[in-house]
């Protein structure tokens, strides 16, 4: 049991982390803190993807000259979260501008608030 | 709104913004041998003209990178990424292949790859991001989302 | 990989989303989310990505504040009800 | 705090975690992600490419339709952000 928990204890936690935003974006009433437990959420899977592809003893993906047997990370993990960064921080701009424009036509940003107002 | 920052604040901000731009570039045409690329590169770009507009007011701010300055660099990139792409293809290979334009002087496959990669897509994809995320942040910033 | 740096950076990474989510005060919330974007840059660098680390570091920890912050201030509510 | 969320969420922590016992163990070198295309990769990418980082090696050329992509992504983002907040009132 408990070398089941050191083994993998990058998975658990992300694990945790992915709790604790899913919660965020379920439970919160104010939709900035819904924004804040989806980027919490998005770090957890890239967290979850950048774990798979470590190699225990392995060195970065920049190739080192003149040294011979060197064993690198898996680099494909890393090109995959370069580009998931990039869309996560375009959603949560759009997100927010979002937000900007409800705010504007409601008055404010609370979800039931805005649920009463609108029936 | 207008910057009222004190005196060593702005002062030290117009010194220091050549100096985070620099190294922005070296970012971006360092992303071959290194940690770095494009996109990190924009977005340092970005940063040492939102910290400008922060100490100097949204005119201030405008009067260094225009909008229609902005919204020609924010197409600009994604037209010079795409554009090697079809290049390419102009030259008798498959979009995105970059080993079959013939540059002048070299003949070496791999660094006519080299070149391409550092030197014309990640430059594109650093102006769309600097472009983009200045943007962002007029649009967001306080009386900044102006009608043209 | 210095295994002890690991675990305790991944716990104080727990403990700040904890932090984010539940303080009433939306600005703080947003700087403990920057901390936290900060504390992930380092797990990274700790496994190795590092353009990843780098990439977070330059847009999680400044730019996604910088756009939060802004919409705090248009939206003047400060704090959650 | 209601009550269906936090159920909700301990249900989907649980799966994740009854499911995460069968991964391969954290850092395993012999692990099946890091060898079918990976090692392809680390082996050709300095004769095909003279660029000594790999990470930007694959991004702008083996998978530089990901990288297109991406760039449309921010600028669609921008725009988007465009629409949204100018010129409202008129």
């Amino acid at each position: 049991m408990i070398d089941l928990i050191l083994a993998k204890y990058n998975y658990w936690i992300y694990v945790v982390l992915m709790m604790i935003g899913f919660y965020a974006v379920m439970d919160r009433s104010n939709l900035l803190k819904k924004v804040m437990g989806l980027n919490i959420f998005s770090t957890a899977i890239f967290l979850f993807y950048i774990s798979i592809g470590d190699v225990a003893g392995g060195t970065e993906p920049v190739y080192l000259h003149g040294v011979e047997n060197v064993l690198y990370v898996n680099p494909i993990p890393h090109v995959l979260i370069l580009t998931g960064i990039v869309v996560s921080v375009t959603t949560t701009a759009v997100a927010l501008g979002l937000i900007v424009r409800i705010h504007e036509e409601f008055g404010t940003i609370e979800e039931d608030k805005i649920l009463e107002l609108q029936s | 709104m207008k910057g009222d920052e004190s005196v060593i604040v702005r002062t030290v901000i117009r010194l220091m913004a050549p100096f985070i731009q620099i190294y922005g570039l070296y970012v971006i045409f360092h992303g071959g041998g290194g940690p770095g690329g494009g996109f990190q590169g924009g977005v340092i770009l970005a940063a040492s003209i939102i910290l400008y507009v922060m100490a100097f007011g949204i005119e201030e701010g405008q009067a260094k990178l225009t909008e229609k300055i902005n919204m020609i660099m924010r197409t600009t990139g994604l037209l010079i990424y795409s554009g090697i792409g079809a290049l390419a293809i102009l030259f008798g290979g498959k979009f995105l292949d970059y080993g079959a334009v013939p540059l002048p002087f070299i003949h070496h496959i791999p660094e006519v790859r080299a070149i391409l990669i550092d030197g014309g897509v990640e430059v594109g994809v650093g102006i769309t991001v600097m472009a983009v995320m200045v943007t962002l942040f007029y649009e967001f910033y306080p009386g900044g989302s102006i009608d043209d | 990989m210095i295994w002890a740096l690991d675990i305790s950076m991944l716990i104080f990474l727990v403990i700040s989303a904890v932090a984010a989510i539940a303080v009433k005060d939306l600005l703080s919330s947003v700087i403990i989310l920057s901390l936290y974007s900060l504390i992930m840059a380092i797990v990274w660098v700790e496994l190795r990505a590092v353009d990843v680390a780098f990439t977070e570091a330059a847009v999680g920890a400044g730019i996604t504040t910088v756009l939060f912050i802004l919409t705090i201030m248009k939206t003047s509510g400060r704090y959650e009800e | 705090m209601k009550i269906l969320p936090v159920v909700v969420a301990l249900l989907t922590g649980a799966l994740l975690i009854w499911a995460g016992q069968d991964m391969p163990d954290f850092g395993d070198p012999d692990a099946p992600t890091n060898h079918h295309v990976a090692d392809w990769y680390i082996e050709h990418s300095e004769e095909d490419i003279e660029v000594e980082n790999m990470v930007s090696s694959i991004l702008a050329d083996y998978r530089g339709y990901d990288t297109l992509g991406e760039t449309t992504v921010i600028f669609t983002g921008g725009v988007t952000v465009i629409l949204l907040l100018r010129g409202r009132g008129h």
